[in-house]
């Protein structure tokens, strides 16, 4: 699993890439947690080259947005490659997360 | 079971990469769709996840056993540990409209296999029966 | 072996590309380069299409068995069959200098381990013991 | 494992692709024994989209080149990942076959 923390158009962009499982998922829950400390008002999660996430996975990121909406923060998923867009639809978390198609639609919503 | 692959791992999350893929490629092996496979992948790791967290509670130095078989077109897939006996009772999945962190494992396993059963017979530990029919084979 | 992942397999030359993945997934867990996981599974897969041609003649009937463990940057891997006892003297490779179809699977596996020999105390079929030194770990 | 047989300026190219080794080598050798008969002067195999060959692979070709050697036939091997070509450095095989960089390096020869 790839971590990484950048900026776009002055948003915080978590690049999120690799295979995120049982085993990965803690090191993505604590880097989500410290970023969600300082209650960002928008985060976005590029899911571009993600190519795997299972149950454990997708609970970190239902605990995240849990913290963010205390504040009313919001978290925006971009680029979700089709086979992972099934697990969420099915899931019915696509109408929990804000998923956009790209960054730039995340920032412009 | 007759021409079957076994794999023995450790109970430590960071085995899970390794059964998904012998999962793939023994399903690739067999000519099974990429999308059905994609499927499997995610519901023997998430049998697998549950078996370090509940049946052996978070102990990463058991044993967990995987076993694959393709009989006429029929996957099988059997998952033994040697923890804690499953309590049917309590194998149930939250609601998918009752949005928190966890319970999702049973439904993404229940939703591709055809048969999800405990062996009865076993004595200790788990044996997870789990099987699916496929197509016939999109290749060769 | 302790922290060991073991793989049973029938000794069908379509088993060999799931042998492959389980070498690199095991490697890459384990932090070995990339150009070493390569030459480790050229071996592997070589020391393994040994098993189906030599010690089983082409039965593809048959078990092979490959255990993996990494203990202190050793990486240890065994191979295990039920077939045909080894005869030491004839395994040898060809001369490099003598083309001709075959006889390169050995120097494929002696090129990256260090050691390969077959262990003495084995009663039945044949138990290959490979075993590579690693610098350390190249992550985390 | 992927074959396909193409022409590339009057010359045969086979294209390689996948993994080469003890499964899938006879169906890539009895391709290449078909075409050896009919005595091309020049057979190219491509090696861009092969991600893995063992012995069993390379003494197909072992096998194909003394055929073609009986009638002065030239087997080359364009595009080589580097990966493979140290298996034929190795094997002391790069000096046997004719290693081209691209195909145009191959018919130009
Ligand atoms: N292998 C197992 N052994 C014991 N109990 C299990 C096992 N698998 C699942 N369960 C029970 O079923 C519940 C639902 O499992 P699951 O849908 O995977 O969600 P989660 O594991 O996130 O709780 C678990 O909380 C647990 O009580
Ligand atoms: N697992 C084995 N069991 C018995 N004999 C073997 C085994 N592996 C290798 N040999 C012997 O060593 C020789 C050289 O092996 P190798 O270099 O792999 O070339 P090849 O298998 O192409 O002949 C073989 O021809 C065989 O006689």
């Amino acid at each position: 699993m790839k971590i990484d923390v950048g900026d776009y158009k002055g948003n915080t962009v978590v690049s999120l890439g690799g295979e995120v499982d049982m085993h990965t998922s803690p090191v993505l829950r604590e880097k989500l947690l410290v970023l969600i400390r300082e209650k960002p008002r928008r985060l976005i999660v590029d899911f571009r080259e993600v190519s795997y996430i299972d149950s454990s996975g997708i609970a970190t990121f239902v605990e995240g947005l849990k913290h963010m909406k205390t504040y009313n923060g919001r978290l925006q998923f971009s680029e979700i490659p089709q086979g992972i867009m099934e697990i969420f639809s099915f899931s019915k978390l696509d109408k929990v997360f804000e998923i956009c198609g790209t960054l730039d639609e995340a920032v412009s919503r | 079971m007759n021409d079957a692959v076994t794999l023995k791992v450790r109970s430590h999350p960071q085995y899970l990469a390794l059964i998904r893929d012998v999962t793939v490629r023994f399903c690739s092996m067999h000519g099974v769709p990429d999308a059905v496979t994609g499927d499997l992948r995610l519901a023997v790791d998430e049998a697998c996840s549950n078996v370090i967290k509940h049946a052996y509670r978070g102990d990463t130095s058991r044993r967990i056993v995987v076993k694959y078989a393709m009989m006429e077109r029929v996957l099988r897939i059997i998952i033994e540990d040697a923890g804690e006996r499953v309590r049917p009772e309590r194998m149930q999945g939250r609601d998918l409209d009752d949005i928190r962190p966890g319970g999702l494992g049973l439904h993404f396993i229940r939703r591709v296999f055809d048969t999800v059963a405990y062996d009865p017979k076993r004595k200790k530990g788990n044996r997870l029966l789990l099987s699916k029919q496929l197509g016939s084979r999109n290749e060769d």
